[in-house]
């Protein structure tokens, strides 16, 4: 039996890592032979959620963002994006499409486009102690033609 | 992350190409906003066919250039969006405030 | 002053995680502003450590490969490549060109093409405890046209 | 990673494209030993023209062909050969045990 893949990524919540955080988890995702949509779609989730560390959970400085991959049965993908910031007071409301905190630089849709690319999305947060969003997707098993 | 900008008959069309993420956005929108104060257009295109990535960060760009182009009483619209980025603008249903024209 | 940019990355050593491991270097070293060649040497200097790790210091089981990456001034790439495997009781011997104890499936030039491919290259190895490999190289500054 | 074969008059062309490391290189040398075992070309080449990736398994890969086909009484090369792949063996020094003809 294949044991299941994982990665650990630990960086600094600079503006740069953007792109490298996404083209990490694209680069991850590849061993599940995705379309270019499904990696599209994976990459945008990533994206928001590791910007969401960088602009919301360290405003003021930089903090540590950890990302964690892993491949689950069923050809499934989790990501987990963790930082140790100001956390989110009401989540509920966080989660709303439009509501943000980060002026008219931020459109508020975050949470919304990680939901609708991604099939799970969880988010649990602590006031002053850090946030931690898990996502998953499954992506479809295509016929191989190799 | 490129921004050019092409003029014609009080119509301004801006033509984004590469990536656009937070890390960009703030440079990308200032350069709109000062091409939208210098040529002060009636109608101002924002064509994204040239993006090979974008995320929510484009939704505050476009939101933002709609406002500007609203307080100089002109109007403004996306072309040429397709892909991941149009996936991105159908998800948050960007529609009901910006037309949005795919390729 | 810009601060310093790093990652810290952890993996299990399976094979697939081979391109896995210098794309992601790779990404990393895009903020550098690299040639295609530049690139090129980074990414095969990384697939040769981490291959170590998953053939030599690990040999018959799976086991964790940190790789670790930091800007220094002057533009310069550093790559840590670390494993808690077998370790090597003859660095000298090792770092020879052709000598290898992975029989006729390996080639022996590692280390001489990491060696060739960067500017330098660190080894540390404790017996039974693992190997640290630390390469160095440098970009050259080109003219940003933009 | 692909391997693709040509054969015409005792002569082999193995086509290599993908990237060759050590995850694929055990695949590709059981596919050039079945190859030479069926065909016993006196002449085998190696095309290197489609790597767009290939770190020292590649070297090994060369090495064990070159070994094989002596074993047959032929002769094998490398053809093909450019950007970062032609850097490896280059850096490896192994135009002293097989001729490697780049673009
Ligand atoms: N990692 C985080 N740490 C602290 N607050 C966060 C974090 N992620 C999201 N938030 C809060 O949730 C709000 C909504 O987030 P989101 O939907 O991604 O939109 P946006 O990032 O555009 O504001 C943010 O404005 C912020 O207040
Ligand atoms: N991380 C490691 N752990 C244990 N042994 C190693 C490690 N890296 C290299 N070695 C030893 O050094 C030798 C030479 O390595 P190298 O030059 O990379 O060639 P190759 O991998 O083709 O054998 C290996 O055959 C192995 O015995």
């Amino acid at each position: 039996m294949k044991s299941m893949n994982y990665i650990k990524v630990e960086f600094p919540s600079s503006s740069v890592n953007e792109s490298f955080a996404r083209n990490v988890a694209g680069c991850f995702a590849a061993q599940l032979d995705p379309t270019l949509e499904e990696l599209g779609d994976i990459k945008t989730a990533v994206s928001e959620a590791v910007t969401n560390c960088i602009v919301h959970a360290y405003p003021d400085k930089l903090g540590v963002v950890l990302m964690k991959a892993r491949i689950l049965p069923e050809n499934t993908l989790e990501i987990v994006v963790k930082d140790k910031g100001v956390g989110i007071a009401d989540i509920n409301k966080a989660r709303e499409p439009m509501f943000t905190t980060g002026g008219d630089e931020r459109s508020g849709m975050g949470f919304t486009i990680m939901e609708s690319f991604m099939d799970k999305v969880k988010v649990r947060s602590t006031a002053g102690k850090g946030t931690t969003v898990t996502m998953r997707r499954r992506i479809i098993c295509r016929k191989q033609v190799k | 992350m490129k921004v050019f900008c092409e003029k014609k008959n009080g119509r301004m069309r801006i033509l984004l190409s590469g990536e656009l993420d937070h890390n960009v956005a703030r440079g990308v929108m200032s350069s709109i906003d000062a091409l939208i104060d210098e040529n002060l257009p009636r109608e101002c295109i924002l064509d994204m066919g040239g993006l090979s990535f974008m995320d929510s960060s484009g939704i505050a760009v476009i939101l933002r250039t709609n406002k500007h182009m609203t307080d100089v009483g002109g109007r403004t619209w996306v072309e040429n969006c397709e892909g991941q980025a149009l996936r991105v603008l159908d998800a948050a249903g960007i529609d009901r405030v910006v037309k949005v024209y795919s390729k």
